[in-house]
C-alpha cells in the first residue's frame, strides 16, 4: 500500500516555540510507529525528503507533530494550511502489540510524537499504561496537557526542575520497569534508549524502541539508513525494517 | 521510444541506476516496472557483503553523500531477486563489483546460466571499497585486463561503467573498449567528504562516500559528451538526471540511453515520468525515434561557426 | 582571528576567490574591503586578455558553470588597479595565469616591485583555457618545473592552486611542494557542461566550463582533507563555501584559511558575514584562535574506534 | 550608491497571463533602463539572482513588470504583498536622453517592460515620443492600455493580426525611423534589435538598445555577462557597461 500522493494540510499549528503540529486531509491511514517522507521543497536544496512520524491518526487522518531543527523543518512549518503536501507513506513497521496487559512507554523530547498514537492504541486494545515523559525543561514538554490528558499513569521529569522531578527520565522509569510486568516502549535520544533497553533486558521485559536515522529513499531501496544490530546480518533498515527495533537486537550509539 | 544498446532491446532508454533501485521490488508497489526500459540492479557481489558501518549518507546542496559500501546479498542469493524480477518481463542488468577480477569474475559465473540477465554493467568505480574498486576504474592497463578476461567468462553483453575521479575519462574509455566493452556507462559518484560541524568530525563512517544528485549533472555531461565523442560503442548516461528535461540533455550530448539515480529517492515517479516526457518530446518536436536526438548538440555544435563573437570562435 | 599563510599575516581566514571579486573595486561598494583577510584578484596574464566569447554562463542547481576564458586587462593595466587596492590596507594576492611557464613568470615580473602584492597565487587549474592551462594542472613533472622556475622569479610568497580535475590531488600537491610553495590553495572549478534543451546545442560557447557554487563542496572538502593531510604547507580551501557554517567545515578538514567565489554573486556580503560567523563561533565555543580548529575533524576522527559498527571500523 | 536591501511587497498583481507586475516599498531611486538584481530564494536553487529591469520608478518605489517563463521568475511570482524581497540595485546604465526633441521607441514583447519607464521620462523631459509595441498576438500586448495612454503616437504590431497591424513591429517603425529625425530607443528581441540597428544607422539616428544576457554577480566583478562589441576591446558587460548600449556599437547575435 505503498502511495505517492499529495494531501491538503486542513492545520499548521505552533505548539510550542520552534514546534509545528500538523493535520492533514484524509488519504493516510497509518499504525503507530509508522512514518510519512515529506518532501519540503520544490527544488533540488533541500535535495532529499524529510521523515515525519505519525503524531497521530483517525480515520485517514494524519496529525504530525514536529520540531524545526533545520532548513527542511523550516520550510515543512512555513506552508500554511490550504497548501498541499507531497508525501510518501505510510512507511516503515509499528509498534508491535504483546499479549502483556501492561504498558510501559518512555518518551525523550521531541520522541514523544510517534507515542501519542502508541498511547491512544495502547488504550483501544484495553492495556494499563503508564506514560514517562521527559525533557529538558518545562517548555520542551510538548503538548504535555494532551498526554497527560490521554493516560491515568503520567510522570514528568526534566533536566532543571522545571516540571515534575528533576531527574533523568530511564530513573524516574525504572522502578516501574524493574516492578511491572510490561511491555517497554520508548523513543527519544540514543543514551535513553540505551538505558531504558538495558534496564528492560535487565528485569526480562520486552521493549521496543522507534530509532531514527539519516534516510534518503525511505523505501528500502538504498540501504543508506542503516543501524548496526546484533547477529550476522549486522546491519538493518531504519525505514523498512524499523523504525521500530526489539531492543535487544540493534546496538545503541 | 526503442533503443538498442549493447545488443540488447529496451522498450525505452530509462533505466534505474545501480544501487538506486535495490532489486526493483521496493520501487514496484509505486509503478509497473514493465515502464522502464531495463533495471539495472544493487551491486552484487560473489560473497553477501554486510557494507559499511553508518552513518552511510549525508545531504548536501543539489545532491547526497553515500558510503553504503556495496551491501548486498551475495550472488547466490541475489539470483532469486533477479529471478522473482522476471515477473516484470523488463530486462535486467546486474551490476557487478569486486576487489579482485576472481571476484568479478565469480559473479558472472554465478549468474550467467540466468536468461532473465540480460547484461551485466562491470562497476569499476566504486568510490566506498577500499580495496580494489576504485583502483580498477582509474589505471587504463587494469581496466583492459579485468575487461578482457571478463569477456572470456560470458557471451552477454558488458557495459562498463566508469568512474568520474580521473584526469581524462575517455582514457579509461578507450581502455574498456580495448578489453572488449559492449557499452559504457558514466557517471558513477565523485568521490566527496561532509564534515559535521556540531561533532567536528566527519559525518560518514566511511570518511569519504560517494557524491550524486542534480550537482554533478554537468560534470556528467561533460564526460558523457567526452566520452561518446571518443570511441563508438554506446553510451548509458547518469548522474543528477531528475526528470525528462535532463534525459533529453543527456541523449543530446551523445548518451543513448540514461540511467537515474539518486532521483528516485526525492520521486518515487521519476523513472516513469522520464520516459513519458522524452516520448511527449519527441512527438512535440516531430522526432521519429530516439535515435534522432542522440548526439543532436553535437551536430549542432559543429554547423556553429564566429558570427562575430558571438557562440563558437 | 588573524592566520599566517607562507609568511603573510591575515586578519582573519577569510578571502575572495580569483574572478569572483575583480580587482575589489565592485564589492567595495558593499562593505569596507578591510574587513576581509585577503583580496585575490582575478587571474592576470602578461599580455591583455579578451576571454572567450559568449554565453560565458550557465547557471546549473546549486551552483553555476562559467567559461570566462581569463579576460583581464594584462599585468600593465592590473598594476593600476592593485595600487588603486591599497586603500584598503588588505592583503593582495595576485591570481597570475599564462600558457607557458614564461607568461607566468612574465606577469611576476611585471608586479614584483609592488609592496601592495603580498603573495602570488599561481593558477595551474584554470579549465577555460586551452593551451596550457589546465595541462599544467595535471602532470606533476610540469608542476614540479613551474613552481621552481617561478621560486626563482620573486622573493614573494607562492601559493599554487590545483584542480580537482585529477585522479590524485595529492600527487599535484606533492609536486607543488617539491617545486617550492608555500601553500596551496584548492580546489579550481570541476570542468563541466550544459545544455540548452531548446537550442539542441551548448550552452556555452566554450563548450565546457568550470562549475562552482554550493554543488561542488562535497568534492572541494575531500580534496582538502587529502591536501592538508599529505603536505606540510598550509592549504587555502575553496569550493561552494557561502557562509561561516561552510568556513569553520572547511578549517574543520584541514585548511588554514578560506577564499569564496562564486556566492558573492549570490550575497554580495558573503564575505564579511563569514568572517563576523567564524568569529561568533570561536567566541561560543571558547576557541581562542582560528589555528585551533584548524584540521580539528581530523584530530576526532582519529581518536574514533570501532563502537559495535557505530562510526569508524 | 550600490545597495543590497529587503523591501516590503506591496502589490503582486497579474496582468495577463504569465505576466505581473510587482510594486515595492519606498527604497530604490532608479532610472529608465536600470534593473535590480532579486534574489528569489533563501536555499542555493536557484543559485543565481534573477535581474529585472525598472517598468517605473516614482519618490524611490519601485515597480517591476516581468514574464514567468522558469522557475525563478515562478517563485518571485509566488511571493505575496506582505512579505519582503532582497534586491540589489539599482544596477547598470540608463537610457541617455539626447538634444534631439524627437523620440522613436520600439518594443517587443516582455522588452516593453523597462520602456514605460523611458516613455515617461521622455515626456518628462518635453520630448515628442511615437511608441511602437510589437508582440506575436494581443494577448502578449502586456498593459496595452498603459501603454497607450502613454504616448499620442501609439502603434500595435501582433504577428497574427490580433490586435492592430498584422506586421513585423520594425516594419511599421520603419517609415517613422527613415522620416524623422529622432533618437530611437529599443528593447526586445535580439532580430528585433538588430532590424531597429540597421534602420537607424541607415538613416543617421543615434540609436540606443537595451539588451540582455545571462547575469551572475550583476555588479561587474564576474565578466559572466558580455556581449561581444566594436572595437578593440571585444566585450564588455551587460550588468555595468549596459543594458544600455549604442546601437552601432553591439554586434546581435
Ligand atoms: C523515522 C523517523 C521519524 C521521525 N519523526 C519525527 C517526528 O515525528 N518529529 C520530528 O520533529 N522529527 C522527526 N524525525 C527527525 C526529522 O526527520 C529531522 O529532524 C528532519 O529530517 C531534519 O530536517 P531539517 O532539514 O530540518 O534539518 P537539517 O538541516 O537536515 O539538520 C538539522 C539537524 O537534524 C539532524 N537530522 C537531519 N536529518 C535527519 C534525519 N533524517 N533523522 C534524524 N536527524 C536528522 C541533522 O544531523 C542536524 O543535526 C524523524 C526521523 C526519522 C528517521
Ligand atoms: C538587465 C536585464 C533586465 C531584465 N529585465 C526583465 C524584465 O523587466 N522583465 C522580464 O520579464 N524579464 C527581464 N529580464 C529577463 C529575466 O531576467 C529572465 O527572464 C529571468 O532571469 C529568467 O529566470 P527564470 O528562473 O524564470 O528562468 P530560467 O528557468 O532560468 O530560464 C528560462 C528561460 O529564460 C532564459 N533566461 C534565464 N536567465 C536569463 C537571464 N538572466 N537573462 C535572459 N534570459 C534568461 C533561459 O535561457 C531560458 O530560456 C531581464 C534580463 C536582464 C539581463
Ligand atoms: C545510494 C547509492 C548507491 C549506489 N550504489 C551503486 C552500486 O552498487 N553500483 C554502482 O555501479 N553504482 C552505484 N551508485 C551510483 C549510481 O548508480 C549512479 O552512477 C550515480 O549515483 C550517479 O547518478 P545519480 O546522480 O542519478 O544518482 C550508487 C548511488 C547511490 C546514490
Ligand atoms: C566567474 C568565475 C571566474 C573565475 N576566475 C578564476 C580565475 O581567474 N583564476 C582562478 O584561479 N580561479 C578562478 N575561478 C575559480 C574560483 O576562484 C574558485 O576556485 C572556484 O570558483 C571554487 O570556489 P567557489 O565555489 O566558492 O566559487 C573563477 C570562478 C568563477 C565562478
Ligand atoms: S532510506 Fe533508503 S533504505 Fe532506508
Ligand atoms: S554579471 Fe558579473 S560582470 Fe556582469
Amino acid at each position: 500500500m505503498l502511495k505517492l500522493q499529495k494531501l491538503e494540510i486542513i492545520k499548521q499549528e505552533s505548539v510550542a516555540p520552534g514546534h509545528q503540529r500538523l493535520t492533514l486531509a484524509k488519504g493516510i491511514n497509518a499504525l503507530a510507529g509508522q512514518f510519512v517522507h515529506v518532501r519540503v521543497s520544490e527544488t533540488y536544496d533541500p535535495f532529499l525528503r524529510r521523515p515525519i512520524s505519525v503524531h497521530d491518526c483517525t480515520e485517514g487522518r494524519l496529525v504530525l507533530l514536529y520540531r524545526t531543527v533545520g532548513r527542511g523543518t523550516e520550510l515543512l512549518a512555513a506552508k500554511k494550511a490550504g497548501e498541499t503536501l507531497d508525501l510518501l507513506g505510510p512507511l516503515g513497521n509499528s509498534f508491535p502489540l504483546t499479549d502483556r496487559p501492561q504498558a510501559v512507554v518512555v518518551a525523550g523530547g521531541i520522541g514523544a510524537a510517534p507515542l501519542y498514537y502508541l498511547l491512544r492504541s495502547l488504550k483501544l486494545a484495553g492495556k494499563q499504561v503508564s506514560f514517562f515523559y521527559g525533557a529538558r525543561n518545562e517548555a520542551e514538554l510538548i503538548l504535555r496537557d494532551e498526554y497527560r490528558a490521554l493516560v491515568a499513569n503520567y510522570s514528568e521529569a526534566t533536566d532543571d526542575g522545571s516540571a515534575g522531578t528533576r531527574a533523568l527520565v530511564t530513573h524516574l522509569a525504572a522502578p516501574v520497569i524493574a516492578g511491572l510486568d510490561a511491555t517497554v516502549y520508548a523513543c527519544g535520544p540514543s543514551p535513553m534508549l540505551k538505558e531504558v533497553a538495558r534496564l528492560a533486558d535487565c528485569y526480562g521485559r520486552s521493549c521496543f524502541v522507534s530509532l531514527e536515522a539519516q534516510l534518503a529513499c525511505g523505501v528500502g531501496a538504498c540501504l543508506g539508513c542503516v543501524v548496526p544490530v546484533k547477529g550476522r546480518e549486522k546491519y538493518r533498515r531504519v525505514c523498512v525494517d524499523g523504525p521500530v527495533f526489539a531492543a535487544g537486537e540493534v546496538f545503541f550509539c | 521510444m526503442t533503443v538498442k544498446i549493447a545488443g540488447v532491446s529496451l522498450a525505452n532508454p530509462v533505466m534505474s541506476a545501480s544501487g538506486c533501485f535495490g532489486y526493483g521490488e521496493e520501487y514496484a508497489s509505486f509503478f509497473d516496472l514493465r515502464r522502464l526500459g531495463a533495471v539495472v540492479v544493487k551491486g552484487t557481489t560473489a560473497e553477501p557483503c554486510a557494507g559499511n558501518p553508518p552513518p552511510r549518507m549525508a545531504e548536501t546542496t543539489g545532491g547526497m553523500l553515500n558510503a553504503i559500501g556495496l551491501q548486498n546479498p551475495g550472488a547466490v542469493a541475489a539470483r532469486e531477486k533477479i529471478i522473482a524480477l522476471q515477473h516484470y518481463s523488463v530486462p535486467v542488468i546486474v551490476n557487478v563489483s569486486g576487489h579482485s577480477a576472481a571476484q568479478y569474475r565469480a559473479v558472472i559465473e554465478l549468474l550467467d546460466d540466468l536468461a532473465a540477465v540480460a547484461a551485466y554493467e562491470i562497476n569499476i568505480s566504486c568510490p566506498n571499497v577500499k580495496a580494489g574498486g576504485m583502483a580498477f576504474g582509474t589505471d587504463p592497463a587494469v581496466v583492459v585486463g579485468l575487461v578482457r578476461e571478463l569477456r572470456g567468462a560470458t557471451k552477454k553483453p558488458l557495459i562498463i561503467k566508469l568512474s568520474p575521479n580521473v584526469t581524462d575519462v575517455t582514457v579509461i574509455a578507450r581502455a574498456a573498449v580495448e578489453g572488449g566493452a559492449d557499452a559504457l556507462s558514466l557517471i558513477n559518484t565523485l568521490l566527496g567528504m561532509a564534515i559535521d560541524m556540531e561533532r567536528r568530525r566527519p559525518v560518514l563512517a566511511n570518511l569519504t562516500g560517494g557524491l550524486s544528485g542534480p550537482a554533478i549533472k554537468p560534470v556528467a555531461l561533460r564526460m558523457v559528451w567526452q566520452v561518446s565523442s571518443a570511441v563508438d560503442v554506446p553510451v548509458i548516461g547518469m548522474g543528477g538526471i531528475s526528470g525528462a528535461r535532463d534525459a533529453v540533455e543527456f541523449l543530446m550530448a551523445g548518451a543513448s540511453a540514461v540511467a537515474i539515480g539518486a532521483a528516485n529517492f526525492t520521486n518515487p515517479l521519476v523513472c516513469p515520468e522520464t520516459v513519458e516526457g522524452i516520448s511527449a518530446y519527441l512527438a512535440e518536436n516531430g522526432f521519429a525515434s530516439v535515435k534522432e536526438i542522440v548526439g543532436l548538440a553535437k551536430k549542432e555544435w559543429l554547423k556553429m561557426g564566429d558570427e562575430s563573437g558571438c557562440g563558437k570562435k
